[in-house]
């Protein structure tokens, strides 16, 4: 039991406490808040991954705006959570079930792979990985393509947006 | 010209009148009636010259004068047509052109010729007379023309008749004058009485044509042939006698010669056909003359005749001829003696005299009945026209005294003697002659001889009979003559009658010479037992026959019974009529014999009345509208019935809205009730997708994979 | 060193989390917070991926790249999706929505 | 003239159709114009027919003009045209009577050009099926003929028209289904329907053999049935005839004239040249039968026509009555095939059907005449019409005792000769049919008797109502008739002479 | 025969009505000038087609055309006609060109005839019906044909749907579809099935049916499979007992649709059948033919008794045309020389003769405003052209000799004696029962007294109604009196399906 291993252990942990009360948690706020430590403790297992950049981007963008987000809109539909009306709704148990098959389904599909509990290599030496990205999203050879292709739909996410919840008067 | 060409030529004249008349002179009377007399003349010189030559022709009988043209194609072989002269036929042919020229002349004036059209004739109707300078005077007809175009065509009926060869145009002609009778008995078909008497002539007629028609189609399938000189070969009669027809057990020959006398009976108005003749009266006087006298009835007799060694091969059938002739001739006398119609008289009369033709030949007294045929037809003629003469005297009375008398009823006469003399003197002959008067007229010989045959061969009946009604025929003659003639004049248009015109006078004086005349060419060859020179007539005649027969011994019973009734009846009818003034002092006025011992009424009963019912209610409303239409009016409705029951309880219900409508109605009740899993929860959703999902995937893996 | 099968554990234990979420919540702003959990759990597996597959093949964080874009877009329409609604019906219960009904 | 010669059939029979067609497209308000070019066309194919007749040998035997062309080879059908001394005079009685209809029927005013039109496809229709070798080509022609006639009668006739003209067209359609079945059997069977081929092939049976799983004497024997139900429809034989005296009742007069002249002819035609020629046994078996119904014909058709106080349905039976005698002529020959009898009765059978054409068409015109000046057909309502119409009165007289079998006229020759045929073979039969002759007689004096004769109806007599005489046109109409009916009584040989040639060959 | 004149024909009426949907609504004549002329066309080349043929050796297929479509399947643009087809798709130009002629719209206000109500979408969908029907007859792969075979189906839904006579519509279009549309499916399947077990016999995986029909499929497999196929196809074509969509469908329709469903569309299904099902199947179809054969003579009686009781014209026709195509189904059932040729020609006869009848069927509704036959009466004096008209269409249909229906219904009738004689002797009956009905609604309708309410409201027929009567007429005599324009070319197809059944001969 390296260190490391250790380390995942404990953050995989929170993670997945964290985002247990994300589902679970009666206040919407708590609940956004639980969501902000889900996310974190994921960008550390990129970090764990040696994906210093992705874990970045995890934080920026996600802790730094999606979840600023979700608390503004809580705040919007503020009126509906001061009644402590359950939050589960009566089929809760069948998505219960349901998660609960699909994790089993996977898990059950996965270690009938043959890759399943393969170890990573390591690391070249020289190889950066943030270099080797910014090639492979901008490169024409590689995938700028569908990289346009998001931004593009980013821009329709907030046009959509907009337009979705703008006030008519 | 030979003599077979002229034979050819006789009948033609005539018919050439009857178009001529028809088609463009029927507006211009004059012209027509010498166009028709012309007509006659010639066919009268025609049938002399032939006569002459057939006088002149040795053994006539053996090879007669003869020429036939093939006429009707009939397989592989051809129904021949032609002309026959032998002596039985030159003698007809002598008399009728005779008559026929005759009566053609008297009708001239019998129309009165030459006098005003009627003030309010119509067509149709007798004429009514004309006012004259302040009073009425006889009209002329109306239809003259008409009547000598119709009267032509008869007499073109009746030359064909005598000179045809065989029975095909025998029957032609014999048709033709059927309808030329129908025609002329129904001339004034303005009257009732004259449009029924015509279609009760015809049709009668045409039940004995139907059956001579058999007749003659039956002969003709049997031997082939129509001609009488073929069928008169001594085979082919050995034949037809010895073939069996199957029918009352008769043989072939037999059934023939009864079919074809059936015909005749028709024709010749034998009992029980007889009952047209008297009602076609209702004709001009002439046609009744042409009719009775010289043509129609001669021919059904000159048909048996012809006929004579067919007929006489099987003795049922001369039984049933003689038993006719017999029985009309007494039945006939009867009803005569109690008629007051002076046609009428003499209507029954023919029939009688006629039926002593008949039963002549059904004793095998052939020369006999022609001979009789021959002088009866010249004094009928004579008495016709003569009758006719004194109603148009009558008439001329009536006209004159516009008092409205039956110009035909003898008890409205008496004492025309001095008014009408020429007409009293023929008529007295021809009475004379057809009462048998002895020795000097024509019809003593010829009857005499009947009754000698019939005595001398031992037909007692037919003798007995045939005497009983000679003095009945004497006896109503006399009473005629008497009631006419003699005595005081029963009504002011019989004071006021007058001789007739000259064309009516001269045939009368022609044809008495003939009713006197004619019997001594007939006197037999050993008549009171002197031998006087053989009969001619008998020769002449006789020698038709392949088997000349034999003249009967003389013999006194038959002749006294001949004096006897002759004299007898005439003297009886003179001594009981003498004072009767009216019909009532008649006793003779018998109802059975007046009213014809009611034959009409039981005809009409028996056939006339029940043939209507069945055409009308049997065949026709019933038959037709009930039955066969009742079963086609089914298959319209049934169609339809049928057709609405399939659409209403098959199409519609079953395979529209069942299966097809059904169909749409399960899918749609199964979609209402499935919608209710249809929450538009849009989590259910995918919570059902996604148990779905691990449900296929799990059986995939199970089933691929795995 | 770690496994490769841990990471995969985590993430479908994520995922599943973050499906129980989207499939329970009342709230439409809860539902959306579980569809997060899930996109994460997704780019946990690429990354991962990447670093135990052919570490110069950058399509595994390329892909997480993305994954983050559309994360924004449909957090972005999501929640404005879920303002407007709540103008417009007054609630953002996901069980009170069922326009989809027919 | 070559041309003329060498397809003068086709020439006589398709002229009236060509000159419809141009009468369509004939622009003219004026119906006159119509009239005359019918009356015109329809005399075109008359004078065509007497060249026939006149190059016509009748020493040679079969069929003489023959034309073959292609109509239908998917099927083996061609248009084969030909005649032989059977078909020539009805061919002639044909050609003869449409123009006399069509001057028949100058007076129609209403829709002449289409009246005429439909006169001119009639006479195609009844002069293909005269013409026709080919059984196929014959149906055709004589189903196209009833088009024509349904309309004629549907649109021109009298009051009960529409019942009359349906009973028509579906009875005789009814008919024909039989014969159509009947046909394609033979078709199928033989595989082609050329009148020679077939009757030799049909009659080369062999009789042990089996058809459509029926031995081959059951399949002919349902055959002729079919066939002789539809002719038996058509001539009309009894129980088959009600239909005509509605459809002569209600027909205009150049129809009736036609409908009695040549349509009934067709169907005897169609006993002659197809019963009798592919079924000679059945037809000597089935003999009795149709003897029966002939003299049920003759003797019921008499008494139901001695029954009528309507004119026309006088008349109309008589034409039941006289068929009558063709069908018995026929059930002779049939009994009696190859004898002289049956050679004596076909010529019967074939003269009265011209002969019956004449006098039939003539008396209808009569009637027709005297309908359109009185308007009614009723006979109570005439009488002792002589006096103000002599003429027509002796028309009428003459024709009546044509069509009595008045010797010396043309009905005597032919119905001696049926009855002289029939007579060894059918006696029983031939002597009931005398009673119809008898009564023959008696409905036509009835008819005579109360039209001319009896006392004059004053209605007639003056005011608006008085009758006026034949016109010259009308007269005109009858005088062919009457020439033709004294011609054939006095010398039946010119025409008899053709007839027998090709009846001895045939029969 | 390197110009494309098949294509043309078949997806001329599509780019017209893509040009027609682009004209403005209002401009209505322009529309209607469009769709006249593209019919024009249409229908010369469809004759050029036909004369073509018959000018031609006439054997087999001609005017070949091959373009790739979807090669990875097999799926082809594989164009030609036989002997049976190029008579239809004349027909089809027949119909077009009359239709849209009946339907160009009259505006005197109180005709009302013709299509007054967005005449520019009615042509559009028209013509794309149009497209299909083209399509099928000409398509020689099996996938195209299916492809046309529905869009010819679909149109007719909103056509008749949004056109059609306002009491029924929506209930006989919807129906009309289902009947349609299962059927087709059904067939569908089949089509399939065939595709699959062809490519597992030969290796080849195509729906050309040229080589289809030597696929050598297995007894069984079509002993199996023919039903589905045939009867899927045949539903279109009316068959007993699945007729009833169509009469609802008939009177339900506009004119020009009845024209062209009960034209062409019929003879769309028996076509099909008899592509699909007894060319690609002659096994399965000797097995079945006495089914076929029960149920086509049922129709054929069934229909006639039917017609013969409806007082509304268009039923009356509408189950004439059962009947009629009942004869068609006998025909093809008796799988002999002359049924199928019958069967051929019946399909051109009864597709002229009751386009005929629904054209004057509709001139009159439009102007008496009723189709019900005993309140119509004395229309012979106001439209007498249109009265001639019927009339001959009715001698057709009883099948008179001198008009292609007899030409047709003969040789059925006689392939029928080969095979059964007794359905042939019952069938007959159906003769005698039309020509009743036929003769007794034109006397009705054109001949009774006009009844008074109508009196002075009928107006006789416009000059274009003329000329579609005109052309409908003509044909049915031209083959009438002449069968050898149209009969040898048939019998080239049938001799072609006597191969494929009866490979040793017959």
């Amino acid at each position: 039991m390296t260190a490391e291993q250790i380390i995942f252990l404990i953050v995989a942990a929170a993670t997945l406490f964290s985002g247990l009360m994300v589902v679970t948690s009666r206040n919407l706020v708590h609940a956004a808040l639980w969501l902000v430590a889900t996310l974190f403790g994921v960008a550390v297992v990129f970090a764990l991954l040696n994906a210093g950049f992705i874990a970045v981007v995890q934080v920026v963008v996600y802790i730094g705006a999606i979840a600023i987000l979700f608390i503004f809109a809580v705040m919007l539909t503020r009126k509906d959570l001061r009644d402590h009306a359950p939050q589960l709704n009566k089929g809760w148990w069948s998505g219960a079930f349901v998660a609960v098959a699909t994790f089993a389904g996977l898990v059950f599909l996965l270690q009938g792979w043959s890759g399943f509990s393969k170890t990573a290599a390591d690391i070249p030496s020289g190889f950066d990985a943030v270099s080797q990205l910014g090639d492979a999203l901008t490169s024409p050879a590689g995938y700028v393509l569908p990289f346009e292709v998001a931004s593009v739909l980013l821009l329709a996410a907030m046009v959509g947006a907009v337009y979705v919840a703008f006030t008519r008067k | 010209m030979s003599t077979e060409l002229l034979i050819w030529l006789i009948p033609l004249p005539p018919l050439l009148a009857f178009f001529l008349i028809v088609l463009f002179t029927n507006r211009n009377k004059a012209l027509s009636h010498s166009i028709a007399i012309g007509a006659a003349f010639l066919s009268w010189l025609g049938a002399m010259i032939v006569f002459v030559d057939a006088l002149a022709k040795k053994d006539l009988g053996l090879n007669p004068f003869t020429s036939s043209i093939p006429w009707l194609p009939t397989g592989d072989t051809w129904l021949k047509i032609g002309v026959l002269i032998d002596p039985l036929s030159a003698t007809v042919l002598f008399f009728v052109a005779w008559i026929v020229l005759m009566i053609f002349i008297y009708s001239v004036g019998y129309h009165n010729f030459g006098q005003p059209a009627g003030d309010h004739d119509h067509a149709g109707l007798p004429p009514h007379g004309a006012t004259d300078d302040g009073h009425t005077v006889p009209s002329i007809e109306p239809m003259y023309s008409r009547f000598f175009a119709f009267i032509s065509l008869f007499a073109f009926g009746m030359l064909t008749l005598v000179v045809s060869d065989n029975l095909l145009t025998l029957f032609v002609g014999w048709e033709i004058m059927g309808l030329c009778s129908y025609l002329l008995i129904g001339f004034w078909y303005g009257k009732e009485s004259a449009r029924d008497a015509a279609i009760k002539a015809f049709m009668t007629t045409r039940i004995g044509d139907v059956f001579m028609l058999l007749g003659i189609v039956f002969l003709y399938s049997v031997t082939g042939t129509l001609s009488f000189r073929e069928i008169f070969t001594q085979q082919i009669l050995h034949t037809l006698a010895v073939i069996p027809s199957g029918v009352f057990g008769l043989s072939a020959a037999g059934l023939i010669g009864l079919l074809l006398f059936i015909g005749t009976i028709g024709k010749s108005a034998q009992f029980p056909l007889h009952v047209w003749l008297p009602d076609a009266m209702e004709g001009p006087t002439p046609v009744s003359a042409m009719i009775h006298a010289a043509t129609m009835v001669s021919a059904g007799v000159y048909a048996v005749i012809r006929m004579f060694p067919l007929i006489s091969l099987d003795e049922k059938t001369m039984a049933i001829v003689a038993f006719i002739g017999a029985f009309s001739a007494l039945f006939a006398a009867t009803i005569a003696v109690a008629q007051n119609d002076i046609k009428r008289v003499l209507a029954y009369s023919t029939i009688s005299q006629l039926g002593f033709m008949i039963a002549a030949l059904g004793i095998h007294a052939y020369v006999a009945a022609a001979f009789h045929l021959v002088t009866h037809a010249f004094f009928k003629a004579l008495l016709f026209l003569g009758s006719g003469s004194v109603i148009h005297g009558m008439e001329y009375g009536v006209l004159h005294t516009n008092k409205h008398v039956d110009p035909q009823d003898m008890f409205n006469m008496g004492g025309l003697r001095t008014k009408m003399p020429i007409t009293f003197w023929t008529f007295l002959i021809g009475g004379f002659a057809l009462s048998g008067f002895p020795l000097i007229t024509a019809g003593f010989w010829s009857k005499d001889e009947i009754l000698a045959e019939a005595f001398g061969n031992g037909h007692v009946i037919v003798f007995v009979t045939l005497a009983f009604a000679a003095f009945l025929t004497a006896f109503y003659t006399m009473r005629q003559i008497t009631l006419t003639f003699f005595g005081e004049a029963r009504s002011d248009a019989a004071e006021r009658a007058q001789e007739t015109h000259w064309t009516m006078t001269t045939p009368l004086i022609v044809l008495s010479v003939f009713a006197v005349a004619f019997g001594w060419v007939g006197i037999p060859e050993d008549f009171l037992g002197l031998h006087l020179s053989p009969s001619w007539f008998h020769e002449f005649v006789g020698s038709t026959l392949a088997a000349r027969p034999e003249a009967v011994p003389f013999n006194w019973i038959a002749l006294v019974t001949s004096l006897i009734v002759a004299l007898g009846g005439l003297g009886l009818g003179y001594l009981v009529y003498r004072n009767v003034q009216t019909a009532e002092q008649d006793k003779l006025q018998i109802g059975v014999l007046k009213n014809k011992w009611y034959f009409d009424e039981i005809y009409d009963f028996l056939f006339v009345k029940p043939a209507y019912w069945f055409a009308e209610n049997i065949v026709y409303k019933f038959i037709d509208q009930g039955v066969i239409n009742g079963i086609l009016h089914i298959v319209g409705p049934a169609t339809q019935g049928l057709g609405s029951f399939v659409r209403n309880y098959f199409d519609l219900p079953v395979i529209n809205r069942f299966f097809g409508d059904g169909s749409a109605g399960v899918t749609w009740w199964s979609g209402k009730n499935l919608r209710s899993i249809q929450t538009g929860r849009i989590q259910q959703y995918l919570i059902l997708s996604l148990i779905l999902l691990f449900v296929v995937g799990g059986l995939l893996y199970y089933f691929l994979l795995a | 060193m770690i496994p490769l099968s841990w990471y995969l554990i985590l993430a479908a234990a994520l995922f599943s989390i973050g499906l129980f979420g989207a499939l329970s919540r009342r709230n439409a702003v809860a539902i959306l917070l579980g569809i997060e959990l899930m996109l994460n759990a997704v780019n946990i597996n690429l990354v991962a991926f990447w670093r135990y597959g052919d570490v110069t093949a950058m399509a595994g964080q390329v892909f997480a790249i993305i994954v983050f874009a559309v994360a924004a877009a449909e957090v972005a329409v999501g929640l404005a999706l879920v303002i407007s609604v709540y103008r417009r019906r007054n609630t953002v219960i996901a069980d009170e929505l069922d326009l989809l009904k027919w | 003239m070559n041309f003329v010669s060498s397809h003068i059939l086709s020439q006589i029979l398709f002229v009236p159709t060509i000159a419809a067609v141009v009468m369509l497209a004939l622009p003219s308000r004026n119906a006159q114009v119509y009239r005359w070019f019918a009356l015109i066309a329809s005399l075109v194919p008359l004078v065509l027919a007497v060249i026939l007749w006149t190059n016509f040998d009748s020493n040679k035997s079969g069929f003489q003009f023959e034309e073959n062309y292609v109509w239908y080879e998917a099927i083996h059908s061609s248009l084969h045209l030909g005649v032989d001394g059977i078909s020539l005079p009805m061919v002639l009685l044909t050609t003869l009577l449409t123009p006399l209809a069509i001057l028949a029927s100058f007076t129609v005013s209403d829709r002449v050009k289409v009246y005429m039109m439909l006169f001119l496809f009639l006479e195609t229709g009844m002069l293909g099926v005269f013409m026709s070798l080919d059984l196929l080509i014959f149906f055709v022609f004589w189903e196209i003929g009833l088009v024509p006639m349904y309309f004629l009668i549907n649109q021109w006739g009298s009051a009960n028209r529409n019942y009359a003209s349906l009973k028509f067209m579906i009875y005789t359609m009814g008919g024909s289904l039989g014969l159509l079945l009947g046909i394609q059997m033979l078709g199928v069977l033989f595989g082609t329907y050329d009148l020679v081929a077939l009757s030799s092939r049909w009659n080369s049976l062999d009789p042990g053999s089996v058809l459509l799983g029926m031995p081959v004497y059951t399949v002919k024997a349902i055959a002729f049935w079919a066939f002789v139900i539809a002719f038996a429809i058509k001539v009309p034989v009894w129980p088959f005839h009600t239909w005509l005296p509605d459809a002569h009742t209600e027909a205009p007069t150049g129809g009736s004239m036609i409908l009695a002249g040549v349509l009934l002819k067709l169907g005897a035609y169609g006993f002659l040249r197809l019963v009798l020629p592919f079924y000679p046994d059945e037809a000597k078996a089935f003999a009795g039968a149709l003897a029966f119904l002939a003299v049920a014909a003759i003797v019921f058709g008499a008494f139901a026509s001695f029954a009528q106080s309507d004119f026309k349905r006088l008349v109309a039976y008589s034409s039941v009555n006289h068929m009558g005698f063709v069908i018995l002529g026929i059930a002779a020959a049939a009994l009696a095939s190859g004898t002289t009898d049956a050679h004596i009765a076909m010529n019967g059978v074939v003269l009265q059907m011209f002969n019956h054409g004449l006098s039939a068409a003539g008396m209808f015109f009569l009637v027709g005449v005297i309908y359109e000046r009185t308007h009614t057909r009723n006979l109570d309502e005439f009488g002792g019409l002589f006096p103000l119409v002599p003429i027509y009165g002796s028309i009428l007289i003459f024709t009546s005792m044509a069509s009595l079998g008045l010797p010396g006229l043309n009905g005597f020759v032919s119905e001696f000769l049926v009855v002289r045929g029939s007579y060894p073979v059918l006696t029983i039969y031939t002597a009931i049919s005398m009673l119809g002759l008898l009564f023959t007689g008696a409905y036509i004096l009835k008819g005579i008797k109360s039209v001319l004769h009896g006392p004059l109806n004053e209605h007639w007599a003056h005011g608006e109502h008085t009758l006026t005489e034949m016109n010259a046109r009308e007269i005109f109409v009858m005088i062919p008739l009457m020439a033709l009916m004294l011609a054939i009584g006095i010398w039946p040989a010119w025409i008899l002479d053709v007839i027998n040639k090709a009846v001895v060959a045939l029969f | 025969m390197n110009f494309p004149i098949l294509s043309i024909i078949t997806f001329l009426p599509i780019v017209a009505a893509v040009i027609m949907l682009m004209v403005p609504a209002q401009r209505k004549n322009e529309v209607r000038a469009i769709a006249l002329g593209t019919a024009v066309i249409d229908l010369v080349l469809s004759a050029w087609v036909y004369i073509g043929y018959l000018r031609g050796n006439m054997i087999g297929y001609q005017f070949i055309e091959h373009y790739n479509w979807l090669p990875a399947l097999g799926i082809s643009l594989y164009f030609g006609v036989d002997g049976i087809s190029a008579p239809l798709v004349l027909l089809t130009g027949i119909v077009m060109f009359t239709g849209v002629l009946i339907s160009w719209g009259d505006d005197d206000p109180h005709i009302m005839a013709g299509i007054q109500d967005r005449p520019r979408e009615f042509f559009a969908f028209l013509f794309i019906l149009a497209w299909g029907v083209f399509g099928v007859f000409v398509s020689l792969d099996l996938f195209m044909l299916f492809f046309f075979y529905e869009i010819a189906v679909f149109p007719m839904y909103l056509l008749i749907a949004i056109w059609g006579w306002a009491q029924t519509r929506e209930y006989a279009a919807m129906k009309l579809t289902l009947y349609l549309f299962i059927g087709s499916v059904v067939s569908l399947v089949g089509v399939l099935a065939m595709y699959w077990v062809a490519g597992q016999n030969t290796g080849i995986y195509t729906f050309d049916m040229l080589q289809m029909e030597k696929a050598g499929f297995s007894p069984i497999f079509q002993y199996i499979w023919f039903l589905p196929v045939f009867l899927g196809f045949a539903v279109l074509g009316g068959i007993w007992p699945f007729h009833n969509w169509s009469p609802d469908g008939h009177v339900a329709a506009p004119t020009a649709v009845s024209m062209f469903h009960a034209g062409v569309l019929m003879k769309l299904g028996a076509f099909a059948a008899l592509r699909v099902g007894i060319m690609l199947l002659p096994e399965g179809a000797k097995q079945w033919s006495w089914l076929i054969m029960l149920f086509a003579g049922v129709a054929v009686v069934y229909g006639a008794y039917i017609a013969f009781v409806q007082t509304d014209m268009k039923y009356m026709i509408g189950f004439s045309s059962v009947s009629h195509m009942g004869l068609v189904m006998l025909g093809l059932s008796t799988l002999n020389h002359d049924g199928l040729l019958g069967a051929g020609v019946q399909m051109f006869s009864h597709g002229v003769m009751t386009a005929l009848f629904f054209a004057v069927a509709g001139m009159i509704y439009d102007r008496a405003h009723t189709r019900q036959i005993p309140e119509l009466g004395g229309m012979s004096k106001a439209m007498p052209f249109a009265a001639l008209g019927f009339i001959i269409g009715g001698l057709v249909s009883m099948g008179m000799p001198g008009f292609s229906g007899f030409v047709a219904e003969f040789p059925i009738f006689m392939g029928v004696w080969r095979v059964q004689w007794l359905v042939a002797v019952i069938a007959s009956i159906s003769i005698i029962i039309t020509a009743a009905y036929i003769l007794l609604v034109i006397r009705r309708v054109f001949f009774n007294p006009m009844p008074e309410k109508l009196e002075g409201h009928i107006v006789d027929v416009t000059v274009l109604d003329k000329v579609a009567i005109g052309t409908l007429c003509f044909f049915m005599i031209l083959i009438g009196i002449i069968p050898s324009v149209m009969v040898p070319m048939m019998e080239t197809g049938v001799k072609y399906i006597l191969n494929i059944l009866y490979p040793g001969g017959i």
